[in-house]
């Protein structure tokens, strides 16, 4: 009754399924050589800028760029310290004292001398604390808020759900004008509590979000059966839902925290000096002769490796985060 | 189970009742919700009122005088003026060119990461660092790269380009997969393969070299092909400015596209593909009728997401260009911070525009949220 | 139609087997069930038969012609899989015109051979649906249409009723049966559920861990199981097993019940035995005759109803528990002692270090 | 112990009707048994028992004393989940322990290892003790749930599908130890399943749901023998009754599309009738009936035969021994006394 089949008949090789001959092995070579190829190729920028952060001034700035060079920490040094032009009988003095310490000697090779430390440590500080303090109140908020709009049908959820996104999407510059006006008004401008308390509204949005994500994955069956047991809904959510909530705690922490330490236009234009984060003075860092490629690099890179770390600790929730804990997994 | 053996009061004594103090439910979730509220209420809703309110006012927060009421004559002032039309413009042009490049880019990335190999982990992770990078540090140390004189950019895309020839040979070796078996027998075809591989470059090469152009090091051909004398100014020239930050934005964001898509393509299920290879279906069909399919949703997902994302572009465009040379790369949230921010502070009309600006990405944004609930549920 | 041979075929991943080595022959037109537990091999040996799984080492035979490393489509077969596999963005017309479309048939014959094929399968009515809105029983009658209607040499299941709920799955084995009469199909079909197994098999395959624990029509596998854990998986409840003591005739079993052993199955007893005496008596639930002047004594443990006829669970000395079969009306109290007897052909006795039937050669 | 009374329960979620008026009266002691295909409303009865959720109509008795007011911890219900039913980050003891530890009970630890180990041993996982649950497999953690419910001795025991995640052998072993639990610890059950088998077995009395609503209470054995409905017919018993259309024609009833025909049960039987015939009540070698054997499905014990008659198919379950050579015509005779009459619209004849 079947047809006798005929190997001649049409036969079209499916990708997939060549994992049976040993085609397969090849091609996916080629494709993993592509692969890290490409991979190489993104990285070749953040490569390039963590070498320059090691060049001397002048090799920082040679055309065509120099690939191999002694690596020398006067990009951090010029990075870290107010210096000041010496008149060339100051400089001679200098060369003849012995007791300069590092950074001095370096300071010298350009005819400088250090007379102070500069505002980068201070702005990283500043970075630190507004990061740290605001992703702290955010995310703890945040479990809260996440548990309730997970375990209850709130009225209007969803439109609320809504409205908390939404303020996640509009562009920093138009909600930084009224909330100017408003730190103007209550004296908030440039203070350390105003950034902690705008950035944390900021990122309570994205942790309501990613954290309501992860506690809908822990099944209910644990907290009622601990409600049958004798345990109320408060201890209930101590003792059952925290403990198995911590990876998406820690999570969702890491993530306000990157939020928070990159964040640019807020800290542009509600800062100016005493609150001033990181990220809007990195691109200023002008030396005292001409702009210093090299202490930008140093500056540059001292702000992003943590970001590198942190982006390997957190790959496996890396889709989460970045589309809010809306997709898990595939 | 009770115990057999001990007695147990027919009627229990139930527990004493509600007695005992413990949150209603209820109490609990408005306990819970609360501070979140507050928090949003304060620092978003009272603020945006507030500047809606100063958009119908002639005002600045530099000088002395009390807002003026004047009506919507901001708005009529911003809507007739060329200017803003013109950076509606340059926002719009970067959103499209830049998000199309990234699915582009971030699919066939996907596409290649697709299957496991030793190491996909990493390079994954790898590709994935710079969207995780704050994108002023990125604008600075790529204004570096861009440099005419002292950046690589040129030199790597001169270099680049004379790959080109190796990835027409790829393409080629990839088109003949199937069919080299039947011309040269199952033993050979490898061979073919290989052959093909490494002859394409090389002849693209020398007819490259010796038939079209002369000497020169790599950054030649670049200068080659545009016919101008000096290296590429990407950052100064108006024609390429817009380039040079649509390239970042790429650099920085297919990875994310990619991301999604691989979730995407991960979800697959496997015995779609087996039952389509039983079925003898060949391996575009299963491209168009099983991979696409099931990818688009995704994709979707993160077209529309590049897209706000795009369109509220404001930290590249400040690192770069600070909207320059001119105004050839000002978009509107760089207006928007320099008629706030800088020259005459005037407080009325930039909150004007930035409530049109409001407008348009609540709109787009309520089209994402959608099509996120949708692959949520679906 | 094809006959299947499978030469030496073995399947490792890494050291581990996955399928150890398998000689078997699938004649024309035979419906072979792989039964057994989940992980035992079962599946991967459908695979490889099909093409989709690459065999470690050994040949596999199409009608004599060897077709170990052909493609899966070369191979002539029709997969039915567990979960359907039909394409969701396709109609059931789509899904099942399909393969025809792959083999460049044209529009008139595809249009012509589906509705033979639908109407064979009663899913006239759904053909214009998508997969997404079909009952499960509906989704793998089109999945089933869709392997029926290229005609291929032979039929390879995975599992096609685990994803349906009970009532479907009932009628689709009977249909699926009624199918392979009808079309004389050679059909390789793999499930872990052994009332599947029974009903449809001309032949059964036992496997667990990757190893051939015996192959035998329905009837020999439930009645002469090869080995202890043949035993245990095929019927539910499994054979009673009860560990006792051979002695010249007799065999002493836990609360000190004595056996008196068959006459048939004496001189095997004397001869095969390990020294020790030890031996296992295995005895299905319907041989159990609760009579008074049962040889054997035994605690009620528990007695239910299920449905036609009732099972009593007797606790015997040793904690383990012996099912019985009984009529409707028995019904007894919990603990209260019960006299019983075996039927005598139906008990079976096992050695207890090999695990092995004794084999009765009358 | 204590028996409960479910009185007019109405639940509804949105527009959708979970429970529609139920009334139900368990007795002190008693194994009761939900049975109904899946969304039948079985796990919402056990929820608003339990106090988990709220019914929109209708009260709670325990003991007929009225709990509706009273939180989950203040009912002394224990629930054992179909799954989840563990915390996986503590071990065995500890989950044993957990409800003893809660704020209501606050009994000395001593009091709680006395209570643990002695659940332990009834449930034979005293080895278990100190593993942790991620570690256990199916069967020892529906055991150790199982513990936890009986360590704190509640008023009632509810369970929700407990064994239906577990393997077909495991099944069958712990239905028989549960049932044997249950009979010596003497506890009020609440047993919910979708399992007709799991029904019949461990039941002293059934109630089939379906939709929301109560078709019939009984016995295994009322549920069996006088199913209220057709729906109650086709679910319990495998294989499943035969169900067969036939008319009234002057005193006797002819099956459509057969010739089949079998007296009136009753005088005023109605024009159309539907006819229940259970497999083992069609007995074929010999009888006054004519088929022919299109299909046999051989279990072993029994063997299924499915004889055409005319258009339609009866199934019919005769011992394994008996050999039927297929496409033989075969006489068979029907228990007149045990088939079942229905209306067309599903409900048995009175």
């Amino acid at each position: 009754m079947a047809t006798t089949y005929s190997p001649s008949s049409p036969v079209n090789y499916s990708t997939r399924v060549d994992k049976v001959g040993r085609g397969q092995r090849i091609s996916v070579t080629i494709r993993a050589i592509i692969a890290v190829l490409i991979a190489v190729l993104m990285l070749v920028p953040v490569i390039w800028m963590g070498m320059t952060a090691f060049k001397s001034r002048p090799e920082a700035v040679a055309a065509p760029p120099i690939v191999f060079f002694n690596p020398t920490l006067e990009g951090f040094i010029s990075l870290l310290t107010e210096r000041r032009q010496l008149s060339a009988a100051e400089q001679a003095v200098m060369q003849a004292r012995t007791d300069l310490d590092y950074p001095n000697q370096i300071a010298l090779l350009r005819g400088q001398t250090i007379i102070g430390t500069s505002a980068f440590p201070r702005q990283l500080l500043n970075s630190l604390i507004i990061a740290g303090a605001s992703t702290f109140f955010s995310v703890g908020f945040g479990v809260l808020a996440a548990y309730a709009f997970s375990r209850f049908d709130i009225p209007g959820k969803d439109d609320l759900l809504f409205f908390i996104l939404s303020q996640r999407m509009l562009p920093a510059v138009v909600v930084t004008i009224p909330i100017f006006l408003m730190y103007k008004e209550v004296g908030l401008y440039d203070t350390h509590f105003g950034m902690i308390l705008l950035y944390t509204s900021f990122n309570l949005s994205f942790s309501v979000w990613l954290l309501k994500g992860f506690i809908d994955e822990i099944p209910k069956e644990y907290e009622e059966a601990a409600l049958v047991d004798g345990y109320t809904r408060l201890q209930a959510f101590r003792k059952i839902v925290l403990p198995q909530a911590i990876t998406g705690i820690a999570a969702t922490t890491v993530f306000s925290l990157i939020f928070s330490w990159n964040e640019y236009a807020f800290a542009l234009m509600l800062t100016s000096d005493v609150a001033r984060t990181a990220p809007p003075s990195i691109p200023l860092v002008l030396g005292t002769g001409g702009i210093e490629w090299a202490a930008i690099a140093a500056g540059s890179l001292a702000f992003l490796i943590p970001v590198v770390i942190i982006t390997f600790v957190l790959r496996k929730h890396l889709l989460r985060g970045v589309t809010f804990g809306a997709i898990r997994k595939g | 189970m009770a115990q057999v053996n001990t007695v147990k009061p027919a009627q229990a004594a139930a527990p004493r009742p509600a007695a005992r103090r413990h949150l209603s439910d209820r109490r609990i979730v408005q306990l819970f919700i609360f501070p979140t509220i507050i928090l949003l209420i304060l620092m978003n809703i009272f603020p945006l009122i507030y500047s809606l309110f100063l958009s119908f006012n002639e005002y600045s927060v530099i000088s002395a005088d009390a807002p003026r009421w004047i009506g919507i004559e901001n708005y009529a002032d911003i809507l007739s003026d060329a200017q803003f039309w013109h950076n509606f413009g340059v926002t719009g042009t970067y959103a499209l060119i830049s998000v199309a490049l990234q699915t582009v880019v971030g699919f066939g990335l996907a596409m290649l990461l697709r299957t496991k190999f030793t190491g996909s982990g990493v390079v994954t992770t790898l590709i994935l660092v710079p969207m995780m990078l704050s994108p002023i540090v990125v604008a600075t140390f790529w204004k570096l790269i861009l440099n005419p004189s002292y950046g690589i950019f040129n030199y790597v895309f001169g270099f680049l380009t004379l790959l080109v020839p190796t990835i027409i040979g790829v393409i080629v070796v990839a088109l003949l997969w199937g069919t080299l078996p039947k011309l040269l027998g199952e033993q050979r075809a490898n061979i073919g393969r290989i052959a093909l591989l490494i002859l394409i470059p090389v002849v693209a090469h020398l007819v490259w070299r010796f038939v079209l152009s002369q000497e020169g090091t790599y950054g030649d051909f670049f200068t080659r092909v545009t016919y101008r004398e000096t290296a590429p100014e990407w950052l100064g020239e108006p024609a390429l400015a817009m380039w040079a930050i649509i390239i970042v934005d790429v650099w920085m964001w297919s990875p994310f596209v990619m991301l999604l898509c691989l979730a995407g393509l991960s979800a697959i299920p496997e015995y779609l593909y087996e039952a389509a290879a039983i079925d003898r279906a060949g391996g575009w069909f299963q491209f168009r009728r099983i991979t696409l399919p099931q990818v688009m949703p995704l994709l979707l997902i993160a077209v529309l997401f590049r897209t706000i994302e795009a369109f509220k572009q404001f930290d590249l465009v400040m690192g770069l260009t600070g909207g320059g040379p001119g105004d050839v790369t000002e978009t509107v949230s760089v207006q928007l911070y320099q008629l706030a921010f800088q020259g005459q502070f005037d407080t009325g009309k930039s909150s004007a525009l930035a409530y049109i600006v409001l407008v348009v990405i609540i709109a787009v944004s309520n089209l994402y949220i959608r099509a996120l609930n949708r692959a949520r549920e679906g | 139609m094809a006959t299947i041979e499978l030469h030496n075929v073995e399947k490792k991943f890494g050291e581990s087997f996955a399928v150890k080595p398998l000689n078997m022959k699938i004649n024309n037109g035979e419906f072979i069930v792989f039964l057994g537990p989940s992980g035992c091999g079962k599946t991967t040996t459908l695979r490889m038969i099909s093409g989709l799984e690459a065999v470690t080492s050994g040949n596999i035979l199409f009608n004599g012609r060897d077709v170990t490393w052909l493609h899966p489509s070369q191979r002539d077969i029709a997969f039915v899989f567990q979960f359907f596999a039909l394409y969701s963005h396709m109609t059931a017309r789509e899904n099942i015109s399909f393969p025809l479309q792959a083999q460049g048939l044209n529009k008139s014959d595809i249009k012509q051979q589906v509705a033979s094929v639908a109407k064979l399968l009663k899913i006239d009515h759904i053909l214009d649906m998508r997969p997404g809105s079909l009952s499960g029983g509906d989704q793998q009658r089109v999945a089933l249409a869709r392997s029926l209607v290229r005609k291929p040499a032979a039929f390879l299941m995975d599992e096609p009723l685990g994803a349906l709920d009970a009532e479907f799955r009932e009628s689709m084995r009977a249909e699926i049966k009624q199918l392979h009469i009808d079309q004389g199909a050679t059909t390789v079909y793999v499930t872990h559920d052994q009332v599947e197994a029974m009903a449809m098999a001309d032949r059964i395959v036992i496997m667990s861990n990757a190893v051939v624990q015996q192959i035998g029509s329905p009837a020999e596998v439930y009645h002469n199981p090869s080995n202890l854990f043949v035993a245990r998986f095929i019927g539910s409840p499994g054979m009673n097993l009860v560990n006792g003591e051979y002695r010249q005739g007799m065999i002493n079993l836990p609360g000190d019940n004595q056996y008196r052993v068959p006459d048939r199955w004496r001189s095997r007893l004397d001869k095969d035995l390990p020294s020790s005496g030890k031996v296992i008596v295995g005895f299905r639930p319907e041989a159990v005759r609760v009579t008074q002047e049962g040889q054997m004594r035994a605690n009620v443990y528990a007695s239910d109803l299920h449905g036609g006829y009732s099972m009593l669970h007797f606790e015997v000395a040793d904690g383990s528990i012996i099912h019985a079969r009984a009529g409707r009306g028995l019904d007894y109290a919990i603990g209260t002692p019960v006299r019983f007897d075996i039927e005598p052909d139906m008990v079976r006795f096992f050695n207890p270090e090999t695990e092995a039937a004794m084999v009765n050669r009358e | 112990m204590s028996d409960i009374r479910l009185e007019n329960i109405t639940k509804r979620f949105g527009d959708s009707v979970a429970l529609d008026d139920i009334s139900i009266q368990i007795k002190d002691r008693e194994f009761f048994v939900l049975l109904g295909p899946t969304g039948a409303g079985k796990t919402t009865t056990l929820r608003v028992i339990a106090g988990l959720e709220k019914q929109n109509k209708g009260s709670v008795y325990f003991d007929g004393q009225n709990v509706n007011s009273l939180m989950p911890a203040d009912r002394d219900t224990a629930f054992v989940f179909q799954q989840y039913s563990l915390y996986p980050s503590m071990s065995v003891y500890d989950n044993l322990a957990f409800p003893l530890r809660s704020p209501l009970r606050k009994t000395p630890e001593d009091e709680i290892r006395k209570r643990v180990l002695e659940a332990a041993e009834k449930l034979r996982i005293m080895h278990l003790i100190e593993r942790k649950t991620a570690k256990l497999s199916g069967g020892e953690m529906q055991r150790v749930s199982i513990g936890r419910a009986i360590v704190r001795n509640p008023r009632i025991f509810l369970m929700d599908e407990p064994l239906s995640n577990l393997d077909a052998k495991l099944r069958e072993s712990l239905r028989v130890e549960l049932k044997h639990l249950q009979k010596t610890q003497g506890s009020t059950t609440l047993f919910v399943t979708h399992d007709q088998i799991e029904a019949l077995t461990m039941a002293d009395r059934i109630a089939v749901l379906d939709a929301g609503k109560l078709l019939q209470i009984g016995t295994p054995h009322d549920i069996y023998d006088r199913p209220a409905t057709t729906f109650v017919a086709q679910l319990v018993g495998t294989p499943k009754i035969n169900l067969l259309n036939a008319r009234r024609e002057n005193g006797s009833l002819n099956i459509v599309q057969s010739t089949l025909s079998v007296p009136t049960p009753m005088n005023e039987t109605p024009e159309e009738v539907l006819i229940g015939i259970r497999p083992e009540d069609v007995k074929p070698g010999s009888g006054q009936y004519r088929g022919q054997l299109v299909l046999t499905e051989p279990l072993g014990v029994e063997t299924i035969l499915h004889i055409k008659s005319g258009e339609q198919i009866l199934t019919s379950v005769v011992p394994g021994t008996a050999t039927y050579r297929l496409g033989e015509e075969l006489p068979f005779a029907l228990e007149r006394e045990r088939l079942h009459f229905f209306h067309m619209d599903g409900v048995r004849l009175s």
